[in-house]
């Protein structure tokens, strides 16, 4: 087995296990980390592309742009961690209101 | 634009009449309108002793107008031009004083425009609107003095009248469309074997009967004749009910299925007529019925004239011409009689005999030298009909002569004034000696010219015999009737409507069917919007439970993973 | 000059509307001028159209939208017919509307409205495309909502949605028979004849049905007519407008254009379609009759009069013989007099009298005679009798049924008349000879004034008698529908 | 080279403005205003080289694809960009008496952070509309995106607050789906040019490319918010600020729209099959009858305006089994094509006008209930104008943008003989002519006796010229119709089977 696709059943994995948590997940905060281990796969897969040329030498673009990504992933999150710290202290929930699970059982609801 | 052609008098006669009913509406004009009236017929009456040969068309008006009459139209027009004058002079003073004489003069007008233009049209839509002219604007003749009776007549009339327009213009728009023409004289040649010409044929008759008193279609007439003012009623009775009788002549084609019919009606008319006026007390009632009863006689004889191809409609003009003008003075002559004391009195009675027993046909009256006339042109039991109905006219107008001669004398406004005033008004009693002499002595002098008969026809013994006989009978029948009291007249004015109102009331329950049917129709209409809307209410909460359902994070980001998946398989098929 | 007349034509309602609706509400004086100046300007193009018309000029635009999506405004006989008249109408109305609504509020609105309106009916008329037809037909829509809502109450905002909810899905209909008709055989011109070779029968009689269907709620064929009678809550120069002049016009109009100009009248013989619409059309006009009898509100016995006597103008074009043809041409022009002056007599009822009701005209002939007799002669018009304009219709329309070989059209045509008497004459009756319920005090009764109020009716009332005593005369209404019809679709 | 500096222009102005407004917070207003007329000034210079030389490509630096990022300005790109142009120009105007601070009072954070989102959201559209390289496209989405989220939670409230998280789940799901599948192509492909896609991807139907369309279309649909991923849109649209909801409304489906159009049309057409097709336009289909439906329940004004975008958007994934159907008797190629695309243009103006005029009318009367607006026609005459010719085209009515966008797409389901979707457009007219008249109706009803905070008129114009603007488009539809034509793909025409 190639080192590529090693790198690419690793990517697809994290992808299932990020889409998981990203959809089943009622609280907030986990589905943002979901999202970034759901990036951190397709991240990871995009660098496998770099080997798919049949020379030895490496595909430079997917390194760039995997990097570019995870800054846009970064502001992504952050604009997220911001959004539900606020959410949180307005209204005392770290879940959506039609998402079930009540209040975060460690902060009582103001 | 191109000019009318032909001779003008008959444009002039029928303009004129029209341009005085709009001069009648000027404020400076309104108070003394009825002073205009006289001049109104005089074009006409000039055109009827001038002559008008020649046809006027005036391509501009209408659908193109075309004005000419044949020689019996011509006999009526001068007939009705005459008693119109006639009339109207009568109105200077039996009308005086009366209400909106502007209004009442502007209709008059219109109505005497309409009249002539029954005679002069030989078109069909000129035709079309001098009927329409004459027969509606008359309502406003009837209704004049706006009492109640006198308005449920109008009424009456009104509704008969536009049934009658409205078979006229179906009738007219078969045959105008059969002769692809609009000419009179072709439209009758090609009713006689349109598609739909005996429907059509029917119509005119039920139209032009409706005009004419034509039983049983004669319910208005009764009731509206003598409502009107007494000038209007003369040229109700005497005039106007000959543009019915005008329309037939120029319309019913020859040898139609339906003539016999016609003139059995006609005769049914001239007997059930008469024979009803003598259960009216109203004298002015009685003329409308012998009115009627003349005039379903002069319908037999333009129906038995288009039996053949050459048959000629002089004697029901003849005819014609001299009943109007005998009727006319009848009628002037109930004001003379009602307005007069004494010897006055007495001599207007004696007048109004003779000229009822010209209308009964006496021997050597005009109306007996009318009816010798017209039965030349009749087949064996028409004839005898003929004469028979001399004795039931005499009858009826014996019966209108007692009545009258019983009425009180109505003189409100100038009793206040001297004694004097017991003789009539010139204006009132020259018309009615005009008329009455008219009637009894014109027909001698039109006689070989219209009759085509010796000179000495109406001398002769056999001529003589069969005038006289008849008369002779209904004088007998009066005679008895007096004896026996008058068994006859129960009714103060006639009430010919009485089986319609029975009629309504059984149907009354009818009326509530179209309200039914609103609501029926509103009930429908409610519950299919309440079940639109009910759909509506379903299918919004549908959407909105899906809706909720669909804000849950879980469904809706498991839609999309499964959306990739369904695009991937979809694009790979 | 020939490309930019017909623009003219159109601004000069055009501008008026997009200058008033900036204007001041106090500034009537320029307000009245400008809609009073847009009006007479139009007319005078309009003559000055014909003129050049008859001496043979072809005016013609085309505003481009995409390629073969194209605004044609091209004037022929029809379109002169009806813009003649709708001009003319517009500033009569006009110059009621400003006599009747005086200095009430909102008055930039709807006169803006009020041309914006006339604009389209111009638009309509002058339409040489069904798109450009159904674009100008969309506008007129728009343009009339505001002004049957415009008292703002209760009542007209139901009558504003009732006409929506009617003229909307219509349009619809309309637009899928457009679209499906020119999605086969091209854009249609009305002036070269459609290819309808390329569909089949079937697909034909449907496309017609549809068309019918989308035009038949503005030409308040029963049972699209719903919206009509509702809409009578707007002020009497609306419904005058909506009556005589824009939107039923439009609709019958746009009737004769499917039947003459695109399907034609031989095509509508081979397909059979002539028929259902005849007695389509009868039936509308019977049942509108019925409907008028059991109204008590003037406004609304008028409007189911015209329901039913729009239809008369479909009848004729349905029966596709000459003289029916012809009847139906010129009852465009004679049904919009008659009506426009029972409207205007119905507003001045309404406006000076507080009359609304049949039963409270009782003796006002003799308190407001100018008005009362404009009433009685388009009431006596539109019964049909001489000597005003409805006789002349119903002799062509008579004849035509006959020329057709439906003699049924003529009992249709006599109950209708039979009808329309039931439910006019006591009208009529009412007002002469009805007894006035209250004596009315001295100098203190209802005034007809001022001029701009009563000359409109009596000018139209004349006019409606007098097109039919000229009716043989070369510049008659009758003589210019037979000249279209003998022109143009008579072939 | 001036249309070099256009087209580049169009992409940093904004950027530098935000970044400036961030610095310094009180030029914002003024720096929008500069930006609006830079773009203005760099769409008129644009304009008239597209129409006289065709569509123009920039590898941005001189760098040539695949290394390199391709601007491309075509006629469509073009007519989003002016249509954009305008949206931002009058919400940028209508936002200062909001925003604008004014110094009546003290800035506010919310002051602070809307000039510079609004400007980063614009030029995040820009690029959309001018690249043609797939990760470019992702990085631009994503910053639409991230300002969308915050515009959306820029009141710091709970309601919104909330819609921005579900609004950003939404997001982020899409955009990992659009970012897996761009990686997907580079793996198969080594590109991510849309133009060298193209030419790679004629005749191939490798699996990896329907894996990747399906993550892509997926996750743009999701963030166009085609139904049934539409549940974000409208608490976060109707919970926004009225100037935000414009831009939120009128211009962000849009964008995620023109990348799907993009990668559908231009790089790998021939991957479409007939019931992927027709389930897409199914699916556009059941928005327009479902998002009227649910409009018409609505009793807020904002909310209805939100579920009407859920319709709208519907029409426009009718693109894909309508384009293509255009027969021989029309004169037009593509037609459908440039339907849709005069809608897109359409609903933009006229969506981004309502909300606008949303906005004054709750200012005015102090609630967003339909039924409190009862009586405004009287009081603000041009909002309500604006409110009913906005209507006008989103109804479709001629003369409008919108009847020139439905008559192009009905011809075209005619004439392909797909008369379900000539239904559908019918239908969702009628509908949406039912919900959009109970609050004009309501406007102009008069019993009410409520009293209106006055709306100042320069405030008033601007959802008007919004809205004319929608009409003109339809009046003048020549030019914008022949603009388009610019570097339209071959597909668009020929369709996508």
């Amino acid at each position: 087995m190639a080192s590529s696709s090693i790198f690419g059943l690793c990517g697809a994995l994290l992808i299932g296990m990020g889409l998981y948590g990203f959809i089943t997940h009622p609280h907030l905060l986990r589905r943002l980390l979901a999202f970034n281990v759901i990036g951190s796969g397709i991240f990871l897969l995009f660098g496998a592309t770099a080997a798919r040329l049949p020379s030895a030498a490496t595909d430079p673009v997917p390194q760039a742009l995997i990097i570019t990504g995870i800054v846009v992933a970064l502001a992504a999150t952050a604009l997220g961690v911001g959004l539900v710290l606020a959410y949180a202290r307005v209204t005392g929930r770290t879940t959506l209101p039609e998402d079930g699970a009540p209040t975060d059982p460690g902060k009582p609801p103001r | 634009m191109i000019g009318p052609s032909g001779p003008m008098l008959p444009l002039v006669a029928l303009i004129w009449p029209l341009l005085l009913g709009l001069v009648a509406l000027l404020p400076p004009v309104r108070a003394h309108a009825l002073r205009l009236l006289p001049l109104a017929p005089l074009p006409a009456i000039g055109l009827a002793f001038l002559g008008g040969q020649g046809v006027t068309v005036v391509p501009d008006v209408l659908l193109g107008v075309t004005l000419g009459a044949g020689r019996p139209a011509m006999l009526l027009l001068t007939l009705t031009a005459c008693l119109w004058f006639a009339a109207a002079v009568h109105a200077q003073k039996s009308m005086k004083g009366t209400a909106n004489p502007a209004v009442f003069s502007s209709f008059w007008c219109l109505t005497l425009a309409g009249n002539l233009g029954v005679f002069l049209a030989q078109d069909v839509a000129t035709f079309y609107v001098a009927f329409a002219a004459v027969s509606l604007s008359a309502y406003f003749l009837v209704v004049h003095e706006a009492t109640a009776e006198a308005l449920r007549a109008g009424r009456l009339y009104i509704v008969l009248a536009l049934v009658g327009e409205v078979c006229l213009l179906v009738a007219f728009l078969i045959g105008a469309s059969a002769a692809d023409s609009l000419m009179i004289g072709q439209i009758r040649l090609a009713l006689a074997d349109a598609p739909l010409g005996t429907f059509a044929v029917a119509l005119l008759v039920a139209g032009f009967g409706i005009k004419a008193g034509l039983m049983p279609l004669h319910v208005w007439l009764p009731l509206a004749h003598p409502a009107a003012p007494t000038p209007a009623s003369a040229v109700l009775s005497g005039a106007i009910v000959k543009a019915g009788i005008v329309g037939l002549m120029l319309f019913l084609p020859v040898a139609s299925d339906i003539t016999t019919i016609v003139i059995a009606l006609g005769f049914a008319t001239a007997f059930g007529g008469a024979l009803a006026g003598l259960r009216v007390r109203q004298p002015k009632a009685i003329l409308a019925y012998s009115t009627i009863s003349q005039m379903g006689l002069v319908i037999a004889l333009v129906a038995a004239a288009t039996r053949s191809p050459g048959g000629d409609m002089a004697y029901a003009a003849y005819y014609g011409f001299h009943h109007g003008l005998a009727k006319g003075a009848l009628f002037l002559g109930v004001a003379l009689v009602a307005g007069s004391r004494g010897r006055w009195r007495s001599g207007g009675l004696v007048l109004l005999a003779a000229v009822a027993l010209s209308v009964a046909g006496a021997p050597l009256t005009g109306g007996g030298l009318a009816k010798a006339a017209a039965k030349t042109g009749l087949g064996a039991w028409e004839t005898f009909a003929l004469t028979l109905s001399a004795a039931t006219t005499t009858l009826v107008l014996g019966w209108f002569l007692v009545r009258l001669a019983a009425s009180p004398t109505k003189h409100a406004e100038d009793d206040a004034e001297a004694e004097g005033a017991r003789h009539p008004h010139p204006l009132i009693a020259g018309p009615v000696v005009a008329l009455a002499l008219a009637a009894v002595v014109s027909p001698w002098w039109l006689w070989s010219a219209w009759s085509g008969l010796p000179a000495d026809y109406p001398m002769r013994l056999a001529t003589l015999w069969s005038a006289a006989w008849p008369v002779a009978l209904g004088m007998a029948a009066i005679a008895a009737m007096a004896r026996a009291n008058w068994p006859a007249g129960t009714l103060e004015a006639a009430d010919p409507l009485r089986a319609a109102r029975a009629a309504g009331r059984r149907l009354a329950p009818l009326k509530r069917v179209p309200g039914s049917l609103a609501t029926m129709r509103a009930a429908i209409a409610d519950r299919s919007t309440a079940a639109v809307r009910r759909a509506g209410t379903v299918a919004a909460k549908g959407a909105e439970t899906l809706e909720g359902a669909l804000l849950q994070w879980r469904i809706s980001g498991l839609a999309i993973v499964v959306s990739v998946l369904a695009i991937a398989i979809l694009a790979a098929r | 000059m020939s490309a930019t007349l017909p623009i003219l034509i159109l601004l000069t309602s055009l501008v008026p509307a997009f200058i008033t609706f900036f204007l001041p509400q106090e500034r009537h004086s320029v307000r009245n001028l400008l809609n009073l100046g847009g009006a007479v300007l139009k007319l005078g193009l309009i003559v000055f159209m014909i003129l050049e018309v008859v001496q043979g000029t072809i005016y013609e635009t085309r505003i481009s939208f995409a390629p073969g999506l194209y605004l044609l405004l091209r004037v022929d006989a029809l379109s002169l017919l009806f813009v003649s008249l709708s001009a003319l109408l517009w500033l009569l109305t006009t110059i009621y509307a400003i006599a009747y609504l005086g200095n009430k509020p909102e008055m930039s609105r709807f006169f803006g409205f009020f041309s914006l309106c006339v604009a389209a009916t111009t638009g309509i008329a002058l339409s040489g495309t069904l798109i450009s037809f159904f674009i100008f037909f969309e506008l007129l829509t728009l343009s009339t909502w505001p002004l049957v809502v415009h008292k703002q109450n209760a009542k007209s905002i139901a009558a504003g949605r009732s006409y929506l909810a009617y003229a909307l899905p219509a349009s619809a209909v309309l637009l899928i028979a457009i679209i499906w008709l020119e999605s086969s055989v091209g854009p249609v011109e009305f002036a070269t004849p459609a290819n309808l070779e390329r569909l089949d029968d079937n697909s034909l009689r449907m496309i017609f049905a549809l068309f019918i269907a989308g035009l038949g709620v503005k030409a308040a064929l029963v049972p699209l007519h719903g919206w009509l009678p509702a809409a009578m809550a707007a002020p009497a120069p609306v419904s005058a407008l909506l009556h005589a002049v824009a939107v039923v016009k439009a609709g019958a109009f746009g009737v004769m254009r499917i039947v003459l100009d695109v399907f034609g009248l031989e095509r509508m013989e081979t397909l059979g379609v002539g028929l259902p619409l005849a007695v389509l059309a009868a039936f509308t006009i019977l049942w509108g009759s019925a409907r008028a009898l059991q109204q008590q509100e003037i406004k609304k016995r008028l409007a189911f009069s015209t329901v039913s006597q729009v239809s008369y103008i479909v009848l004729g074009v349905a029966l596709a013989s000459p003289f029916a043809v012809i009847g139906g041409l010129v009852h465009l022009v004679h049904q919009g007099l008659m009506k426009i002056t029972l409207f205007f007599c119905a507003g001045i009822f309404d406006e000076r009298a507080g009359i609304t009701r049949v039963d409270a005209l009782d003796g006002i002939g003799r308190q407001m005679p100018w008005t009362s007799v404009c009433f009685s002669i388009g009431a006596i018009g539109m019964v049909g009798l001489p000597p005003t304009a409805g006789f002349i219709t119903k002799i062509y329309l008579g004849i035509g049924a006959m020329q057709a070989d439906a003699p049924w059209v003529l009992a249709v045509l006599a109950v209708s008349t039979l009808l329309n008497a039931a439910y006019f004459l006591p009208l009529v009756y009412r007002i002469w000879f009805g007894d006035a319920p209250t004596p009315v005090p001295a100098g203190g009764g209802p005034t007809e004034r001022p001029l701009g109020l009563i000359a409109p009716p009596v000018i139209t009332a004349f006019a409606s008698i007098a097109v039919a005593l000229l009716a043989a005369s070369s510049f008659s209404p009758l003589a210019w529908a037979t000249l279209i019809a003998t022109r143009d679709y008579l072939r | 080279m001036s249309v070099s500096l256009a087209i580049v222009a169009l992409v940093t102005a904004p950027l530098v403005a935000a970044l400036i407004a961030v610095i310094l917070p009180r030029w914002g207003p003024w720096l929008s205003l500069l930006v609006v007329a830079g773009n203005a000034a760099a769409l008129v210079v644009l304009i008239p080289a597209i129409v006289s030389q065709g569509a123009l490509t920039l590898p941005i630096g001189g760098w040539q694809a695949p290394l390199g990022i391709t601007l491309r300005a075509d006629g469509m790109a073009l007519a989003f960009l002016t249509m954009a142009a305008l949206v931002m120009a009058a919400v940028l105007v209508s936002a200062r008496p909001e925003f604008g601070g004014g110094g009546e009072v003290t800035e506010t954070r919310r002051q602070w952070a809307f000039w510079p989102l609004a400007l980063l959201l614009w030029s995040a559209l820009n690029v959309v509309f001018l690249s043609r390289d797939l990760f470019n496209l992702y990085v631009a989405l994503e910053l639409l995106t991230v300002s969308a989220v915050a515009l959306v939670a820029i009141d710091g409230k709970a309601d919104g607050l909330g819609a921005a998280l579900r609004y950003l789940m939404f997001a982020l799901l899409g955009s990992l789906a659009y970012l897996l599948g761009a990686a997907l192509l580079y793996a198969q492909h080594g590109t991510l040019d849309i133009a060298l896609l193209a030419d790679q991807a004629i005749g191939g139907r490798a699996a990896v490319d329907m894996m990747a369309v399906g993550l892509m279309t997926a996750g743009l649909a999701a963030k166009t918010a085609l139904f049934p991923f539409h549940a974000w849109l409208q608490p976060a649209h109707s919970g926004a600020p009225a100037p935000a909801s414009a831009m939120l409304s009128a211009l962000v489906p849009k964008a995620s729209f023109a990348i799907l159009i993009r990668i559908w049309f231009e790089a790998l057409p021939g991957l479409a099959t007939p019931p992927l097709l027709v389930t897409l336009g199914a699916m556009g289909a059941i928005a327009i009858v479902y998002g009227s439906v649910l409009a018409l329940r609505q009793t807020r004004l904002k909310l209805m305006i939100a579920y009407s975008t859920v319709a709208q958007i519907g029409y426009l994934f009718l693109i894909f089994p309508l384009a293509g159907g255009d027969s021989y008797m029309q004169p037009w190629a593509a037609g459908a094509w440039t339907g849709v695309m005069f809608h897109a243009l359409s609903h933009g103006l006229a969506k981004a006008s309502m909300f606008l005029c949303a906005g004054l009318w709750i200012v005015a009367a102090g609630s967003d209930r339909i039924e409190a607006m009862r009586g405004l026609a009287s009081a603000t005459p041009m909002i309500a104008s604006a409110f009913a010719l906005a209507a006008v085209t989103l109804v479709g009515l001629p003369p409008s943008g919108g009847f020139t966008a439905k008559y192009l797409m009905l011809t075209s389901a005619f004439v392909s003989g797909q008369y379900v979707w000539a239904a559908v457009l019918l239908i969702g007219g009628l509908l949406s002519a039912a919900y959009l008249y109970r609050p004009l109706a309501v406007a102009f009803a008069r019993d009410g006796d409520a009293v209106f905070k006055p709306v100042p008129r320069l405030a008033q114009a601007m959802p008007l010229m919004l809205a004319l603007a929608a009409i003109l488009l339809g009046l003048a539809s020549q030019g914008p119709f022949a603009l388009m034509q610019i570097g339209r793909p071959s597909s668009a025409e020929a369709g996508l089977q």
